[in-house]
């Protein structure tokens, strides 16, 4: 309750609340690193977050002289490391990258490098001291945070001083606000409920489902350059969007992340129809948790539990 | 519905390893161990090989159970397979289950080459749960409708 | 008669719903979903909270005249699903032993009426008209055009993410439609003008009345402002876009202007224009299935993946370029209408920053005032890819 | 466009018994992709195969299925016959229903539907099969043999003299097994020891046999052709290479009141010991459990307490502070054979088995097992052959002899019979009329079964010659009355209560499979029966194989043998070790993981889970030649086929030979519940 009080009074993150452009001395610092190591040459462009007539949107600097774009307040909702994924090819040709990155966000760097998708050196990490961001980006200015407009992930955040970071910016921050309802309340509440309504409840949100795969786009662990999902022979996972291939499409969405789910919820902000993604990723980051033990860090030497096991893993469902 | 249950014979998909469970199926058949003859299997080398895309699959396919059984722990013919299963298995029960899809409709088992016996009585649990439970209708009514109306 | 215009109450225009649900045709017409009344609000964060009732706007069709949402701004998802489906059955087949059976599916479709469609929306089945009459007729598509009757709701214009205006099309336009409702003092004009419109009027005369010249001068004033209002978010010559994209293929800006995109493709879901299809054969057992058709977007690169596992758009700048190209230059030279409305959900539904407005009025800058392009542009920052 | 082959068994009538295998051809005439169906009497016969091949040829076939029995029966034999006809042997898959059908069900019209079911299945299966090639795999020509009894020696002496070295354990001191504590042999009487005792020392001097005694398998990796074994080597607190069997340290021994197992009670040893004089090796091992050193060590007290008999060892052979020590071996095969042990009557009895309190065993001094009487008779015994009754030493006039103790009796939780009892009894009891001719020796059995050459002629020997008297009937109590046993007992051939005042009473009891045998059983991954014998590949056709490649069996751990049966079995194992050793490369069968390196991304999570290592990275380039990326590779030659790799790979880019997506794919469809 009293995170809730201090959520309330804090402007959200870094970039301090305020208008969109406020210059904290977080964001001055951000800046700085960002025009020196361009000027070093150490990267060929900063991919961080900039004021835009929608709100705030992820922006590409290559010109030192434009590193005053640069802003970091509680609309920076974006993890930028879908970047740094290898299917994105059209990013990867601008050269050596510096990426802005909250605490939350690295935990994605710290999953592709755990994958030999990215090589530490590739990349040069700016972390952003960060109180918690809003749902939507969409708006001319950050916002107080509040118990309903923060977004709910951000509470419980573990990551607060990322430490795979190569500069780390902003003064200390207050814990995130309590949302008014937390995911894993939003879980219990649908636990609670008797399988027909789960079922009833969970087919109705994939049948909305037009398979766009936004949801597969934007996250940036999925890294796969032929998704399974665009298998024909044989094909596991039918493609037209009607209820039946919507599901198994979720489903295995849902398995191929278990235990690397960063739990950034970009695959449910960028969700055209609003299916609620986090509820399954943050159930399965409950179920390895319970099971194995196991909570996804930035830790890149951490052994994910998939493709792990224990002799003694439990196995009560198993006769 | 409920008075359908009453004559409703399930379609139940087994996936088993080669070396236990499937072994100790022909076991069970060569000691002549009656069972339900509601279960079909589908061989495989072992249970790491399952993938629950399969078990989604069949259930796609009309499928109102599976049963997935290989060797006991420390028993795989591939020393692990079983073990990265039990991880894989234990996730997709969980998230089945978050869903809304009856766990009894996923029979998960350790059967030995030695277990006729055992096989029998999994197959036949697994058959009456199944047909408590009724068809899963649930599942088909996920059809297009042009297949259904086929 | 053809430009006879009649006055129409709330009241009536819901009873003439009403009359025809009562006769059997299918109504279509933007209906407020409240998020919260179905099972979906365990999920929505925004439904725990006090006070809010987020609702979505829906093209549906109507169980009850009631549910008729005339107030409102922009469906999530346009028309178009109602004539190109996310997914539809091409045809079913059958083996036995090695003969195999078609089985094919119906092409005529019941009459149906869509009402208080957004100009936008049936502007873009106009657009796409061409395209499915060009080298092939498509039947599915022109069996759904000629069973619906289309009556659209001028538009108030919704946000600075509108343009219609720039791109030959109006929030009072009925292109694409058979007739227009213009909102007035407790009711609407109605003006028809096609034969499908004029008889839809003469069905249901008995709800209308002559509409006084004060009323429709009124509406003509509201119809004017509203069109200021979308000239106002942006202005462009759309020949100089499509020359200037013709030629200027590998133009850095085209790149520079794609920068953000993650290839989510959901612009092209919820683009009235966009009717790119995939065609699929879904196995429904041994020797059984339905072939189909659904959805598929430029942004996927599997969109171009040729069974060489060749792509000749594999990385994401080309597959955007692609979309603006495709919208703007090669469909505007093949078929002389713009691919797009204006409706600006592609920009409302990006959640990487892609702002179709913004981009417009770089090209259109870089097309007409080169010399303001290196200043004006709004991604000039994002360098032009330098090879690896 | 696909062509398969269905050809369906009768069996003879063990699969049309309950399936209509007409209506399966029928139904399967119809089936996508099938071109030619028919049923057939015996598929794995002759004609069965040429028809086989002629339909293939014929048809021109894709594919073919058999449906038929389950593959691990005669698939090797369907695919050869495949292979004759020039169709790729892989390109033949079985549908199993027999063992997975016909044999488990009763109604026709079920158990019919099934069958197709069975066979759509796997037509849908072999339609996307691929031609391959076998894979070829070293063979380790070194092989172990667990167990030091007859069989065992047998074993490694048959392998030994083929030339290939054979790595012999025995968990006791000694080996000799069982046979050694035996007095004389049936049918023949001739003496255990004069026969056994050669072949121990043969197997222990012959060069291409390593022994290891006091030492048992630790754990077993690997698989046919190429095991790794680690054996613990039991602490003996002895050293082997300095002792040379003399014998002080067990005189020196002041700890002398032992009971010998080697006698089986009936005798003493000493905490420091050879089993028996003939022991081989002759080196003792320390008793740790009733040694006074250990005794004191175990106390905690500060000085040793003992230490006679490293003082009276002069080669300083004896170190207290020995421990387990582990050795690996290399070897191609394994032979088990681990033996018996009898049913420890009326003392503890393990889950689900009664025992025999009411037959007085273990309060009556004079009521003993056969192992005991074989001491009695032996004259290297405790009673240097003389027949004494423990109780006072004195020469038992009348003795009963019991048949069937714990065989054959559900009740007691043995249902099987020991099968050697009825041939020892008789000679148990002809043993003891010819050392005591006035005795009186009565047989109590249930069926006398002396199935064998020369066995019944024994057995009427017994009776007829020697006079000893047998009563067919079950003995119901035994107890101690005054210096007699009295025996209860009912003749029910002349339908009345038998009474015996007898002075010993000796009881077959049952043979039961050794201590420990599950737990080594698992670390072979082969299968016991529920009573913990070894289960056979086959039971008439692959008698001395087990459901794992490399491990076969030998005597009585696969069910009770005698001595002759043994032998055999260990001289039947020593041939299939040598045919298995007969090439210097295996065929195996090519189920190999194989990437697909256009959609690989390298992530390795295969090499993760890849049991045998068999997964590494390899860099790709682009067509300019530079390095682009790395990919997994599979090495084809460790690959063992789980495919576990497939299932975690999220693109989908490693399938697995003989068990692909697609066939896994195809087989799910075909079970569509709308067909």
């Amino acid at each position: 309750m009293s995170e809730t009080a201090t959520g309330a009074k804090t402007s959200g993150g870094g970039g301090g609340g305020g208008g969109g452009g406020e210059i904290t001395p977080g964001v001055k610092e951000l800046r700085e690193i960002a025009r020196e190591l361009l000027e070093a040459g150490d990267v060929r462009v900063i991919i961080g977050w900039e004021d835009a007539r929608r709100g705030a949107r992820p922006v590409f600097v290559t010109d030192p002289a434009e590193a005053d774009k640069l802003i970091f307040d509680a609309r920076c909702v974006h993890n930028l490391v879908t970047y740094l994924n290898p299917r994105r090819d059209h990013v990867a040709e601008l050269g050596k990258i510096g990426l802005v990155v909250k605490g939350c966000d690295v935990k994605a760097v710290a999953g592709l490098l755990r994958e030999a998708q990215l090589g530490r050196e590739d990349v040069v990490l700016i972390g952003v001291r960060c109180g918690g961001v809003l749902e939507e980006n969409e708006m001319p200015a950050a916002v107080t945070l509040t118990p309903d407009n923060v977004a709910p992930r951000c509470y419980g955040c573990d990551n607060r001083e990322p430490a795979l970071v190569d500069h780390l910016v902003g003064e200390p921050q207050p814990e995130p606000p309590r949302p008014a309802q937390t995911i894993d309340e939003r879980i219990a509440a649908l636990e609670d409920k008797p399988l027909e309504e789960r079922w009833a409840f969970w087919t109705e949100q994939f049948s909305k489902c037009v398979r766009c795969y936004a949801c597969r786009q934007v996250c940036p662990l999925c890294v796969c350059e032929r998704c399974v999902a665009d298998k024909t022979r044989p094909q596991w996972i039918e493609s037209s969007p009607h209820a039946r291939g919507n599901l198994s499409w979720n489903i295995t969405r849902a398995l191929h992340l278990a235990g690397r789910c960063v739990g950034c919820g970009e695959c449910e902000r960028f969700c055209p129809v609003g299916i609620p993604l986090s509820l399954v990723n943050r159930k399965l980051q409950q179920i390895v948790a319970e099971r194995y033990d196991y909570t996804v860090s930035d830790d890149p030497e951490q052994v994910a539990p998939i493709g792990d096991y224990r002799l003694d893993d439990e196995q009560e469902f198993i006769k | 519905m409920s008075d359908a249950r009453t004559d409703f014979e399930p379609r139940i998909t087994a996936f088993v390893c080669n070396w236990c469970t499937y072994t100790g199926a022909d076991l069970a058949g060569t000691s002549r161990l009656h069972m339900a003859s509601n279960v079909r299997l589908i061989r495989l080398p072992c249970t790491g090989r399952i993938d629950p895309l399969f078990i989604v699959k069949a259930f796609e396919r009309g499928a109102d159970g599976v049963i997935v059984s290989g060797c006991h722990p420390a028993d795989c013919h591939y020393t692990s397979g079983n073990y990265h299963a039990r991880r894989r298995f234990a996730v997709f029960h969980d998230i089945m289950e978050f869903i809304g899809v009856d766990p009894r409709r996923m029979t998960f088992s350790w059967v030995s080459a030695s277990e006729g016996a055992k096989w029998r009585d999994v197959v036949n649990e697994a058959v009456t749960s199944v047909r408590d439970l009724g068809p899963f209708e649930a599942y088909r009514a996920l059809a297009p409708e042009a297949e259904r109306l086929a | 008669m053809s430009d006879e215009r009649f006055f129409i109450s709330e009241s009536d225009l819901r009873a003439l719903a009403a009359d025809l649900l009562a006769t059997g045709t299918e109504v279509i017409a933007p209906v407020a979903v409240d998020a919260c009344a179905s099972p979906a609000a365990m999920a929505s964060s925004a439904c725990m909270r006090p006070g809010l009732e987020p609702e979505d706007l829906e093209y549906r069709a109507l169980t009850d005249a009631a549910e008729l949402d005339l107030a409102r701004g922009l469906p999530i998802l346009s028309l178009k699903g109602y004539f190109l489906p996310e997914h539809e059955a091409l045809c079913r087949w059958k083996q036995k032993g090695i003969a195999i059976e078609i089985e094919a599916v119906p092409t005529e479709f019941a009459p149906r009426v869509v009402l208080a469609a957004k100009p936008c929306d049936s502007a873009a089945l106009a657009v796409v008209d061409e395209v499915m009459n060009w080298d092939y007729k498509d039947e599915l598509w022109n069996g759904r055009r000629a069973a619906t009757t289309i009556i659209n709701l001028a538009c108030p214009v919704i946000d600075e993410s509108c343009f219609c205006t720039a791109v030959g099309a109006a929030p009072d336009a009925i292109k694409g439609a058979d007739a227009l409702l213009t909102p007035v003092k407790d009711g609407y004009v109605l003006e028809a003008t096609t034969e499908k419109g004029h008889a839809l009027v003469e069905a249901h005369k008995a709800r209308l009345s002559p509409a006084a010249d004060a009323l429709t001068a009124g509406a003509d004033v509201d119809r004017a402002a509203a069109r200021a209002r979308a000239a106002a978010n942006l202005e462009i010559d759309a020949g100089s876009v499509r020359d200037w994209i013709s030629t200027h293929f590998e133009d850095p800006l085209l790149a520079q202007l794609a920068i953000r995109c993650n290839g989510c493709g959901a612009c092209s879901s919820v683009c009235p224009t966009c009717h790119c299809f995939d065609i699929v054969d879904e196995e429904e057992g041994v020797g059984r299935g339905t072939r189909r058709r659904c959805w598929d977007s430029c942004q996927a690169s599997s969109f171009t993946l040729h069974a060489s596992g060749h792509n000749p758009r594999d990385d994401q700048h080309s597959r955007y370029r692609q979309r603006i190209n495709h919208k703007f230059s090669i469909y505007p030279l093949k078929f002389g209408e713009v691919l797009c409305t204006g409706c600006g959900r592609c920009t409302r539904v990006c959640h990487a920053g892609q702002d179709l407005v913004e981009i417009l009025q770089a090209i259109d800058i870089a097309a007409r005032r080169p010399d303001e392009a290196e200043a004006a542009a709004p991604a000039a920052d994002a360098p032009s890819p330098v090879a690896p | 466009m696909s062509r398969i082959g269905v050809f369906v068994c009768h069996c003879g009538e063990n699969i049309s018994r309950t399936v209509d295998v007409e209506a399966v051809a029928e139904a399967l005439k119809d089936h996508p992709g099938v071109a030619f169906a028919t049923d057939y009497k015996y598929m794995c016969s002759d004609p069965g195969q040429a028809l086989v091949r002629e339909a293939i040829e014929e048809n021109d076939l894709t594919g073919v299925v058999i449906a038929a029995c389950s593959p691990h029966m005669h698939e090797k034999t369907f695919r050869r016959a495949v292979d004759q006809a020039g169709l790729n042997q892989f390109m033949c898959e079985m549908a199993n229903i027999r063992e997975h059908c016909s044999w488990i069900h009763e109604d026709r019209a079920d158990a019919t539907a099934k069958a197709i079911d069975i066979a759509r299945t796997i037509v849908e299966k072999v339609k996307h099969n691929q031609p391959l090639e076998t894979i070829r795999i070293p063979v380790t020509k070194r092989a172990l043999v667990i167990g030091g009894g007859i069989a065992g020696i047998q074993a490694a002496l048959d392998i030994a003299d083929g030339g290939h070295e054979v790595v012999l354990i025995e968990k006791e001191a000694s080996i000799g097994g069982h046979m050694s504590q035996l007095s004389e042999t049936f049918p023949t009487l001739d003496c255990s020891q004069c026969i056994l005792t050669p072949r121990m020392v043969e197997a222990y001097q012959h060069p291409n046999i390593k022994l290891y005694t006091w030492s048992e398998v630790e754990s077993v990796d690997g698989y046919i052709g190429n095991f790794t074994v680690k054996i613990r080597k039991k602490a003996r607190s002895v050293n082997e290479d300095l002792c040379n069997g003399c014998g002080d340290c067990q005189a020196a021994c002041p700890v002398k009141k032992i009971p010998s197992e080697f006698e089986a009670g009936l005798g003493k040893r000493t905490a420091i010991s050879v089993p028996f004089p003939q022991a081989v090796p002759n080196i003792p091992v320390l008793d740790r459990q009733n040694c006074t050193l250990f005794k004191g060590r175990r106390k905690g007290l500060a000085k040793e307490v003992c230490g006679k008999c490293k003082e009276a060892c002069l080669k300083g052979a004896i170190d207290y502070d020995t421990e387990d020590t582990f050795v690996e071996e290399a070897v191609g095969a394994i032979v088990v054979a681990t033996g018996y042990k009898l049913y420890d009557i009326g003392r503890e009895q393990p889950e689900g088995i009664k025992g025999y309190g009411e037959y007085g065993y273990g309060e009556v001094p004079d009521v003993i097992d056969g192992l005991q009487f074989e001491r009695l008779a032996s004259a290297s015994g405790p009673t240097a052959g003389a027949i004494l009754r423990p109780s006072d030493g004195t020469e038992p006039k009348t003795v009963v002899f019991v048949h069937c103790v714990g065989s054959r009796d559900p009740e007691k939780g043995i249902k099987y019979c020991s099968k050697i009892c009825c041939m020892y009894s008789a000679k148990h009891a002809m043993l003891y009329k010819h050392k005591v001719h006035d005795g009186r020796a009565v047989a109590f059995y249930m069926d006398l079964r002396a199935a064998g050459k020369g066995y019944d002629e024994f057995s009427r020997r017994a009776i007829e010659e020697d006079g000893a008297e047998f009563v067919r009937g079950r003995v119901s109590r035994i107890f101690r009355d005054g210096d007699k046993v009295k025996v209860w007992g009912y003749d029910t051939l002349n339908g009345e209560q038998v009474v015996i005042d007898a002075d010993m009473v000796v009881l077959a009891t049952a043979m039961r499979a050794q201590d420990g045998i599950r737990e080594l059983a698992q670390k072979l991954s082969v299968s016991t029966d529920e009573h913990g014998f070894i289960n056979e590949a086959h039971p008439k056709l692959r008698p001395v194989e087990t459901n794992t490649a490399g491990v076969f069996v030998a005597g009585a751990c696969q069910a009770p043998r005698d001595i002759p049966e043994s032998v055999a079995m260990a001289s039947a194992t020593g041939a299939k070790v040598m045919s298995l050793f007969s090439a210097d490369e295996l065929e195996r069968e090519p189920a190999v993981a194989i990437v697909n390196e256009n959609t690989c991304i390298g992530c390795m999570r295969c090499a993760d889970v890849c049991p045998y290592g068999a997964v590494e990275q390899r860099e790709i380039c682009a067509v300019d030649g530079h390095v682009c990326g790395h990919v997994a590779y599979v090495n084809p030659g460790v690959c063992q086929g789980c495919g576990t790799c497939q299932a975690v790979c999220l693109s989908k880019s490693v399938e697995l030979q003989t068990f692909t997506d697609e066939q896994i794919y195809s087989e799910i469809n075909a079970l569509c519940a709308w067909e």
